[in-house]
Order: structure tokens, then C-alpha cells, then sequence
């Protein structure tokens, strides 16, 4: 009988409305047609949807700009949406256990063969997408002098660095690996991987600050999934290995 | 008395314009008043009809005081009611016509009695027509303002006026703004109107009408009515030498 | 991108421009009506209301249309809970809306001010109230040279829509940001740019037509 | 969002506010030089040059400024490696003075129209050819009737440059976005209304000095 | 023969405007042309100076060729240099003044000779002076036209025609626009031009100048020269009907 009174707030609707930037492949990302939205994240959410009891989930698109504010003014109940873990949003919102491990890449063209780590960045133009932790990282980088105060270039979409690259004017891109692989799937004779982040950084659902209830209600149907297969089925489904194991 | 102004003063900021007017004009009379430009011609007539509002002085339309002013102060509350009632009294045709370009000749003409007088608009219609025929423009009813020729605007002006069955005309220069060989066409229509017995005051430049028409000419010049008189005494025998001056330049 | 592809995302692109007309169209139907009033206002004897009105132009056109929409999708709500408005569409509307009355109420009032001062003056000649001059012959005539400004504000209205997918709306630009991440490829930019261009062309073949239409008159 | 708080990120909204005012008026000064050859252009009789200067201001009226951006910034070193500009400032400049030069071209053309045709009789009577008219008598006189709608431009620009935040371009509107991410509060968007408006007031200030100062004649 | 016209027709689209226009001016001519309104008059003058074009027939300034055409169709290729110099050779004055309003008053008279005739600045500086000295206005050389009277623009118009040293003056009703104690002091200046030999070209509908001053009067009605004689034939003893019923409305 814990259901009666711990579904607070905005989860008392029938629909679980599921905060996405769609833009992010293969997270979450618009289906051929240019108008469903798919993607590991999605999956992910109408699995949460259907183990909450909600007879739908429904995604509402919002720029990653703002996407935590319109959390937290009710425009949807959860971000499920490549949200990585870090004390500032720790600290705003509710965030579950990690349900995805990620690591931050550097991209670069096929032919740059002088950036093999972030070491050999100085002097280097870097993009990221802007508010994401790939600019946390770099801007790390810039903090220890590894990469110049100029070295670093934010765009609002995660496509951007990655046509700027080819038109040359950067020379790497630091991106979250899953969507670096989506991309160099995608163009196999332009880009190469040419490092990968030893560390892990987990990615959490995100709720509002003071649905707690529905955090560990949803922390727990993580468990759940992790436990019965479902998160290994719809990790292989989109990255074609489990990226789901060895989380801290 | 139909028209009466009591030490009318008018400045415009610190720009004077009108100073110690005194004029009266009885029933039937038609009133010229002549003068060079800036003089303050116009702005008697506007000052008439609440267009502008004096500084000092009364103002009484058929003996009735609709103004009165000590040094810029109101002596007297008017409602917006009364404005429109005065304005009613007062048919005035301007210089450059000021028809309604977006609507037609009849629509001009009934406009004002049926949104401010609440005339029937049948009734409007017929009056319309009635006066559309004496100014001669039966056969324009439907046309828009910029179909007519200069005169005919006028002429179309003169009959809007008349739909408020006013009891006085003031004419602003009603010909100045038309080519000469139209001139006459207006000239025709208010020479008409002073026959049937109208209330006038006319500023124009047409000595001609003045010395046909007038009962009595006043002779403007910064802002003060300076020599007033009829026609015969103006025109032949000017006393004023600025009067003598300006008709010089003019005749 | 070959032609198939683009035959797929056609339908959301149309979707997405679909939303962008509605969106300008109903925006500056309520932008005109409250600019038209703020016109008024601007032009009223009354001080006190000029300045009100004054200051909502100064405000809601020297700010950007985007810091507009965010202060009233999320700064709103932070305020206090009760001002938040339901869905997308509400705060995107009501955002332009108010934006394109602060331009339009500008518009407006040169409009009226352009009117020869003679048709104030014959229709208060004539005993019209202040009110009824303004309703029956200054504001009718005005419409014509409404027109072609207003039609250059609804165009300027029409792209700058596209500001309302930071507030989580799906209109012409959202979609073919969406589909290039998918594709990783600014192509998909050119047939939106068509679209946006068949747009503004259509509606200023309407504004011309409307705009010929009221100069019967001249 | 406290006062500390504030002051701390007081630098890099004012380093955002800077490079907002350069890129406009920059764009603005090489939009107008471009515009009034268009404006030319499109009062040449010679019907080749009036249609090409026509499609330029359909064109770039007609897409939005964030497509021409992308087009300039992505899109042409897709097309051929050669045609990639350097740095963001260059693209950045390119893209706001060719779409203001639409917008001013048809301002420009409309403040020529209005000057009296009498103007240009006069002139040509005096012996003038069309060059000598155009430049001696009727542009001169343009300019204090170009003064208020380029003010307008000027301002629309100046919130339209919020848009180069895609090309990787750091001003005040981007600077606002991180910061208010990072903080994860609306708050930010306050003070950087302020400095939009004191920017938007101040051009309007000058703007009307400039207008008042030309008008000596009338 | 100082202007010659044969055979001249102008027509904008399918507006007859001039038909079959027949007339000379000899050196040191003043010729008045009247007319009701829209009878061509503007036209003919605005013929003469390439401000429009004419349709067919044949124009001459100074018994030289300087239009031709048949149908529309160019018989004579002209340079744009060529036609600084017929402009130069007439000197126009319009109804509007035309003065440029962001010039002073010498500013508007030396502009033209320096910049198309390329007269040295200070002596085209020294001339205007004269000139303004001529029509009276040396002290407002400094003005800008918007601080003047209609007659005295008027009065500036005429002295920046003359800066170009024009054979032949053009006068497009010069007096219309003015108010009527203004019309004598700009009548004053043209008349001393006529009895300084200048030929002249004066479209009016001031009928005493064109009594005192004229050589010749031609009376023009809907693109036709209908009548044409010294003022006392046209003026007292008009032969043609519609010469007679324009002279009865305007006289
Ligand atoms: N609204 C106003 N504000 C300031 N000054 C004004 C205003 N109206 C008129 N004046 C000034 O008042 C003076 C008298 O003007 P008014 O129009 O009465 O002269 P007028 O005799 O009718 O001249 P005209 O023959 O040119 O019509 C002029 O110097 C004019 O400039
Ligand atoms: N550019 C033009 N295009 C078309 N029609 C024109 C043009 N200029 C003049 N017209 C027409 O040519 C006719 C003659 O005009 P013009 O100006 O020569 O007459 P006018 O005798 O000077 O008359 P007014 O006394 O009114 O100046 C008129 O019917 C006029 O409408
Ligand atoms: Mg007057
Ligand atoms: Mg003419």
C-alpha cells in the first residue's frame, strides 16, 4: 500500500511525461520519419513508464538549454536524457543510481594522427557542445594549462563540432563515447576514436528535487532491469555491446 | 447676435496670435475677413468651433457664451456634448477640402449626422441628396473624393457642412487650393448660399467675391483686426495704411 | 541527402512549418489588437497612460524576443508556482504576442499619425466626439498604410518563431535541427530554407493583394 | 541569484555585451554600404540589374538569419574546402552585414522614393546626369529619413546576434545560456535583460541626437 | 529662331497629352502660354528640356535639331552630355520651387555651375552673389529654403536658373503656389528679365503679366494650341469659343 501516498507532485498522472533534448544520437534522437523519438534513453524510459504502472509515457523535446529549469516548473517529470552525474545537479535535483556508464572521447579526423590524449591538445582547437560535461572536461583541460584559453568552442547542437571538424576549423572533438561511436558508425572512413577516458562517468535519470518517492521508486525498477536482462537487451539493441555493467 | 468675440486673445507658447478681437456678426450677414498670411484669419474661425481654444476673452454663439477664458483658465466647463452641439451651429469649410478619402460623396455628406446628430439614415440619405443637388453633384453620390476635381470636392465639402443644417458657415479660404478656371464653380455655390439668407464669415483672397458678396469686410494683420468696414469703404476708400499696402500688393 | 531521405522527412518538415504559420498567424492577430491599444495609449492626452504604454514598448523591444520567452516559461513559475502556463503553445503564443504588440503598437501609431491632421480637424468640425473620429475616420484610413509594415512584421514574426524551440515547441527550425543531428548533415537546411521561403513569399503575395484591395480609395 | 554571485559573472556578461555591440555595428556599417548599391540596383532601369538585386533582398529576407549562418558557416566548406572562412568573427560578420544589407537595401530605396520627385526634375533641369542627382541632391537628402528605420536595424540586429551562438560565437546571449545552465537557474537572464536594454536605449539615444542634428535644414 | 516645335505629339501610353504642336520663339520673345488645367502646358515646357520625351515631331533650341522622333522611336542619338547641354541652355522654374532643402541659398545656386559646368567655385560663388544682389536676397545667402517665404524661394528658384546662364527662361506657373500679397515681388523679378532681353517661356494664369509683358499669348486646350496672338487679340477679341468661356471663368 506504499502506492497511495508516494506518487507526489507531477507523477500522479496516468502519463509519465519524460524530458528529452532529442538531438543526441543514439540516446535520443528522431526516428527516420523525422518525427518519433527513439533512441537507448527512450527505451529506457517506457520500460520505467510501463514498471511505474503509467499507461504511457509521452516525450516532450525540450532544448538542452533549459531543460532543467522546465524540470523543475513542471513541464515533465523526469529528464532521461544522457543526464551525467555531477554535484551541481546533484545538489538541484534528484538523481537515481547511474543506469549507464559514460566516458568522455576525443574525435578526430582520420588524417590528424598528431592527438593520440588530451596531453597532446595544447596549441589545439577543441569543440564540445555546450553545457554538457565534455565542456566540464575540457574545461579541466584549459584549468591544468593543457589546452589553451582559446582552444575551446561550445555549440548548442552535438552535430556542430563535428561539421566544423570537417570544414577544418577544429582539430578534435571531445564528445560522450556513445554518441561518438553513433557518428563514426555512421562516417567510417572520416572520423577516428583516438582516445578514450580510462575513468567512467555514470548518467543518472534526473527527477525534480523533491520527488525523492519517485527517485527511489525509479532507482529501484533500475535494479530490477539491470537484474532481470532488460537493460543488457535494450543496450545491446543500440550500442551493440552492454555498456550497462560496472557501474560504481 | 449670431456670432459675438469679446477681447479674444490667442498666443500660441509665447507667439501671439490673436490680440483684443471684438467682432460681432448678426443673423443673414456674410463677414469677409481679408489680410496677408499669418495674420490670424484662420485661427478666429478655429477658435469659433473649439478647434483651438482662446487664451483670453468670451466667445458667444447666438448670444449663448461658449467660451471664457482669463489668461489661459477656464471660466467655463464644457462638456464634450456641448462641443459637439457648438460644432453643430457651426459649418466650416476648409482650404483643402478635408474630405474622407475612404469614403464615398454620400457617405462624406452623412457620416456626421448620423454618428453625432443619431439622424435616421434614411432620413441622412434624403437630406444628402437634396444637397448634393444644389451644389450640383447629384451624379457624383458614389464616387470617392479623389475621383473629383478640385471644385467638386469643395462643392461636396460645402453640402457636408450643410448636413448639420448649421446656422452659421465659416469658410477657410474655400478656393485658394483650386486651379483658376475652378474658382468660379465654388464662388457660385456660396454666393447661392448668402442669397438663401446663411450666417457667413468667410478669409478669403477673392476680392471680387468680397466686394459682390460681403455686407461687411474685416482687414486682418498681426492678429488684430485693423480696418472693418463694407466692401465700398475698404476696397475704394482704405483708411488704415496697412490695409492701403496690402490691397496695393493684391488687386 | 538524396531525394528518398527527403521524401521521408517531408512530413515532419511540413508538420514543423505547419506549426511555425499557425504559431506567427494567431501571434500577430493579438499582437495587432494589443498594439492597437498601446497606440491609442501612446497617443492619448492622458500622461500617465502614455508612459505605460511607452514603457512597455521601451521594455518588450529592447529586450530580446528569447529572454522574453524565457522569463515567461521558466522564470514565471521560479516566481510563483500558480504563473506557470499549461503546455507549450500558451507560452509561446502569449510570448510573441506580447513581443509583436510592442512593434506593431509602434506600427499603428505611425500609421495614425500619417493621416493628414485636416481629417481630425473636419471630423471635430463636424461635432465628432475624439472617439468617433479616431473609430470613423482616422483608424479606417489607416489600414492601407498598415498594410505593407504589418505584412514585413508578421515575416520578421514568421522566422523569428523559430526561437520558441528553446521553450520545447516543434516548429520548421526544431525539426531540421532534429533531423541534421540525425544526419550529421546541413543539407537538410536547404529544403527547410525552401520552405521558409515559399512562406514569406506567399504571405507577401497576400499582403500586395490586401494592399491593392484598400486603395480603391486613392 | 545573490549579489556576489552576480558579480562574479559580472565580466563575462560585459565581455558578452561587448562582442554583441562590435558585431553589430560592424555588420550594420558593410550592410549599408552593400544595401545602398542594392537600393541602387533596384531603382536602375536597366531591368537585369533591378531583377538580381531583387532576388538578393527575396532571398535574404526571405530565409532566416539562422539558416544564412549555418549556410555560411557549414554548409559552404561542405561544398568546397576553399570557400571555408577563418575563425568565427569573419563568418559571423559575413552572414549579419549580407542579410542586414537586404533589410537596409529596402529601407534605403523606400527614404530615396520619398524624396520629392521634384528633386530629381529640378536637378536634371539644372543639367545634372542621374549619378550627379542621385549623389549631390537626392541621397543627401535620404539620410535624415534613413536615420530612424536603420536605428530600428540596428537594435534588430542587435538581439538577432544572439544567433551566432550556433556558429561556436561567444555574446551576451550565449554567455547567459552557460552561465544559467551551469547554475541551473533563470535568474541570469535578468541582468542580461538590463544590459540589452541599456545597449537597445543607448542606440536609441544616439539615434535620435543623429536625427535632431540633421534635421537643421527643415 | 530660339525654340522651334513642328509637328510635336506626346502621348503617356494611350493619353494623348500634345498633338500636332506648332510654335516658334524668337530671341528676346516673352511668351505666355495659358490653358485650363491638364491641357498640356507643364508638358510642353517639360518636352523642351528632355525632362520627358515626346512621342513624334521634331524640337529646336538655337536652330539646332535636339529631338526627333516618329512613333517613339529615336531618329537622333543623344549623349547624356548633350543633354547637360540643352539643360544648361534652358533655364526652368517650377511651380514648387524644387529648391534643395538641405543646401543654403547660395549653396542651391552654385551647385549646378560647378558641379556640370565645372565653373571654378569662387567664381561661380561671385556670380551667385550677383545674381541673389538681382532678385534681391543677398542677405539670405546663408538661409536654408525652409526659412523663406514662398516668394522669395520662388525668387532663389529664378536666380539658380540663371547661374547657368540659360538663352531661354521656362516658366512653369511660378506664381500658383504662392500667397496672393507674395505673387507681385516674384512677377517684379520676371519682369525686369524680360526688359533685360531674356526670351522667355511663362505658363501662367496671371493674366495682368501676361498683358503687360508678353509678345505673344497661345491659349492651349486639351493638348492643342487653339488660339495664339498678341494679348490684346486673345484678350479682348478671342476668336475661338473655348478661348472665350476659359477667359470668361478666370478674368
Ligand atoms: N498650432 C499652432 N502652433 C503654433 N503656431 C501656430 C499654430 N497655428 C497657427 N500658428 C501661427 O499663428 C499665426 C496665425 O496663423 P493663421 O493660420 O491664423 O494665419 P492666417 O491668417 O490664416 O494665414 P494664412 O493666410 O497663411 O492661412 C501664424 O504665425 C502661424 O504660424
Ligand atoms: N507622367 C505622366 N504620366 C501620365 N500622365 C501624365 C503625366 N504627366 C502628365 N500627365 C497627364 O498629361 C496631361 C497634361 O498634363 P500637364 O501637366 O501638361 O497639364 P497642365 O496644362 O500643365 O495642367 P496644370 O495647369 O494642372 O499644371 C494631364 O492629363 C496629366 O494627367
Ligand atoms: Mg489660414
Ligand atoms: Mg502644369
Amino acid at each position: 500500500n506504499k502506492t497511495e501516498s508516494s506518487d507526489s507532485g507531477s507523477g500522479t498522472s496516468d502519463v509519465l511525461l519524460v524530458g528529452v533534448d532529442d538531438s543526441y544520437p543514439p540516446m535520443e534522437f528522431k526516428d527516420s520519419d523525422g518525427k518519433t523519438t527513439i533512441g537507448f534513453d527512450v527505451d529506457v524510459a517506457k520500460e520505467l513508464g510501463k514498471r511505474l504502472g503509467k499507461s504511457d509515457v509521452k516525450f516532450v523535446s525540450n532544448d538542452w538549454t533549459g531543460i532543467f529549469s522546465a524540470l523543475e516548473i513542471n513541464k515533465f517529470d523526469v529528464i532521461i536524457s544522457s543526464v551525467s552525474i555531477n554535484d551541481e545537479r546533484q545538489s538541484k535535483h534528484s538523481l537515481t543510481k547511474p543506469y549507464i556508464a559514460n566516458k568522455q572521447v576525443i574525435v578526430t579526423k582520420k588524417s590528424t594522427t598528431d592527438i593520440k590524449s588530451p596531453d597532446e591538445l595544447k596549441g589545439k582547437k577543441v569543440g564540445v557542445q555546450a553545457g554538457t560535461t565534455s565542456e566540464d572536461f575540457c574545461r579541466d583541460l584549459i584549468k591544468q594549462s593543457k589546452l589553451g584559453d582559446n582552444g575551446l568552442a561550445t555549440y548548442p547542437l552535438v552535430t556542430q563540432p563535428f561539421m566544423d571538424l570537417d570544414a577544418g576549423r577544429i582539430d578534435a572533438v571531445v564528445v560522450d563515447i556513445v554518441v561518438a561511436k553513433y557518428y563514426i558508425s555512421n562516417n567510417k572512413d572520416k572520423y577516428n576514436l583516438s582516445w578514450e577516458s580510462s575513468s567512467s562517468e555514470p548518467m543518472a535519470l534526473c527527477f525534480k528535487k523533491k520527488d525523492t518517492d519517485l527517485r527511489d521508486k525509479a532507482n529501484k525498477i533500475l535494479d530490477d532491469m539491470q537484474a532481470d536482462g532488460t537493460m543488457k537487451k535494450i543496450s545491446e539493441k543500440w550500442f551493440g555491446e552492454d555498456v550497462t555493467k560496472n557501474l560504481q | 447676435m449670431m456670432v459675438k468675440m469679446e477681447k479674444v486673445a490667442k498666443s500660441f507658447g509665447s507667439l501671439e496670435v490673436l490680440k483684443n478681437i471684438n467682432f460681432e456678426v448678426t443673423k443673414g450677414e456674410v463677414v469677409c475677413i481679408i489680410g496677408p498670411s499669418g495674420s490670424g484669419k484662420s485661427t478666429i474661425l478655429r477658435c469659433l468651433n473649439h478647434l483651438e481654444r482662446i487664451t483670453s476673452g468670451s466667445v458667444y454663439i447666438e448670444d449663448e457664451l461658449i467660451d471664457e477664458r482669463v489668461s489661459g483658465k477656464d471660466q467655463l466647463k464644457i462638456s464634450q456634448k456641448k462641443v459637439s452641439e457648438i460644432c453643430s451651429k457651426l459649418g466650416m469649410v476648409f482650404q483643402r477640402f478635408n474630405l474622407f478619402p475612404h469614403m464615398t460623396v454620400l457617405q462624406n455628406i452623412i457620416e456626421a449626422p448620423i454618428t453625432v446628430k443619431k439622424v435616421p439614415k434614411h432620413e441622412a440619405i434624403e437630406y444628402g441628396l437634396t444637397l448634393l443637388r444644389k451644389v450640383g453633384l447629384e451624379d457624383k453620390k458614389d464616387e470617392f473624393p479623389s475621383r473629383l476635381s478640385g471644385g467638386q470636392q469643395q462643392r461636396v465639402a460645402i453640402a457636408r457642412a450643410l448636413a448639420m443644417r448649421p446656422k452659421i458657415m465659416l469658410f477657410d479660404e474655400p478656393t485658394s487650393a483650386l486651379d483658376p478656371e475652378l474658382v468660379g464653380e465654388v464662388l457660385e455655390v456660396m454666393k447661392e448660399l448668402a442669397n438663401d439668407g446663411m450666417t457667413m464669415i468667410v478669409v478669403t483672397h477673392e476680392m471680387g467675391f468680397a466686394k459682390e458678396v460681403a455686407n461687411r469686410v474685416l482687414f486682418m494683420d498681426k492678429g488684430e483686426i485693423m480696418e472693418e468696414g463694407t466692401p465700398q469703404q475698404i476696397f475704394s476708400n482704405p483708411k488704415n495704411v496697412r490695409t492701403k499696402s496690402f490691397l496695393q500688393k493684391v488687386l | 541527402m538524396d531525394l528518398n531521405k527527403l521524401m521521408t522527412y517531408m512530413p515532419a518538415l511540413l508538420e514543423g512549418a505547419r506549426n511555425t504559420i499557425v504559431l506567427t498567424v494567431i501571434s500577430v492577430i493579438f499582437g495587432a489588437i494589443l498594439g492597437l491599444f498601446l497606440a491609442l495609449g501612446r497617443l492619448s492626452k492622458n500622461k500617465l497612460i502614455d508612459r505605460i504604454c511607452w514603457f512597455y514598448i521601451w521594455l518588450f523591444r529592447g529586450t530580446p524576443l528569447l529572454m522574453q520567452l524565457f522569463f515567461i516559461y521558466y522564470a514565471l513559475p521560479n516566481i510563483n508556482p500558480t504563473l506557470t502556463l499549461p503546455g507549450q503553445w500558451i507560452p509561446a503564443l502569449l510570448a510573441l504576442a506580447l513581443n509583436s504588440a510592442a512593434y506593431l503598437a509602434e506600427i499603428i501609431r505611425a500609421a495614425i499619425q500619417s493621416i493628414d491632421k485636416g481629417q481630425m480637424e473636419a471630423a471635430k468640425a463636424l461635432g465628432m466626439s475624439y472617439g468617433q473620429a479616431m473609430g470613423r475616420v482616422i483608424v479606417p484610413q489607416s489600414y492601407r498604410r498598415l498594410i505593407p509594415p504589418v505584412g514585413n512584421e508578421l515575416i520578421a514574426l514568421l522566422k523569428d518563431s523559430s526561437l520558441v524551440a528553446m521553450i520545447a515547441m516543434t516548429e520548421l527550425m526544431k525539426v531540421t535541427n532534429q533531423i541534421s543531428t540525425r544526419e550529421s548533415n546541413a543539407a537538410i537546411y536547404l529544403p527547410a530554407a525552401v520552405l521558409y521561403l515559399a512562406m514569406t513569399t506567399i504571405f507577401t503575395v497576400v499582403f500586395e493583394k490586401l494592399e491593392k484591395k484598400y486603395s480603391v480609395y486613392e
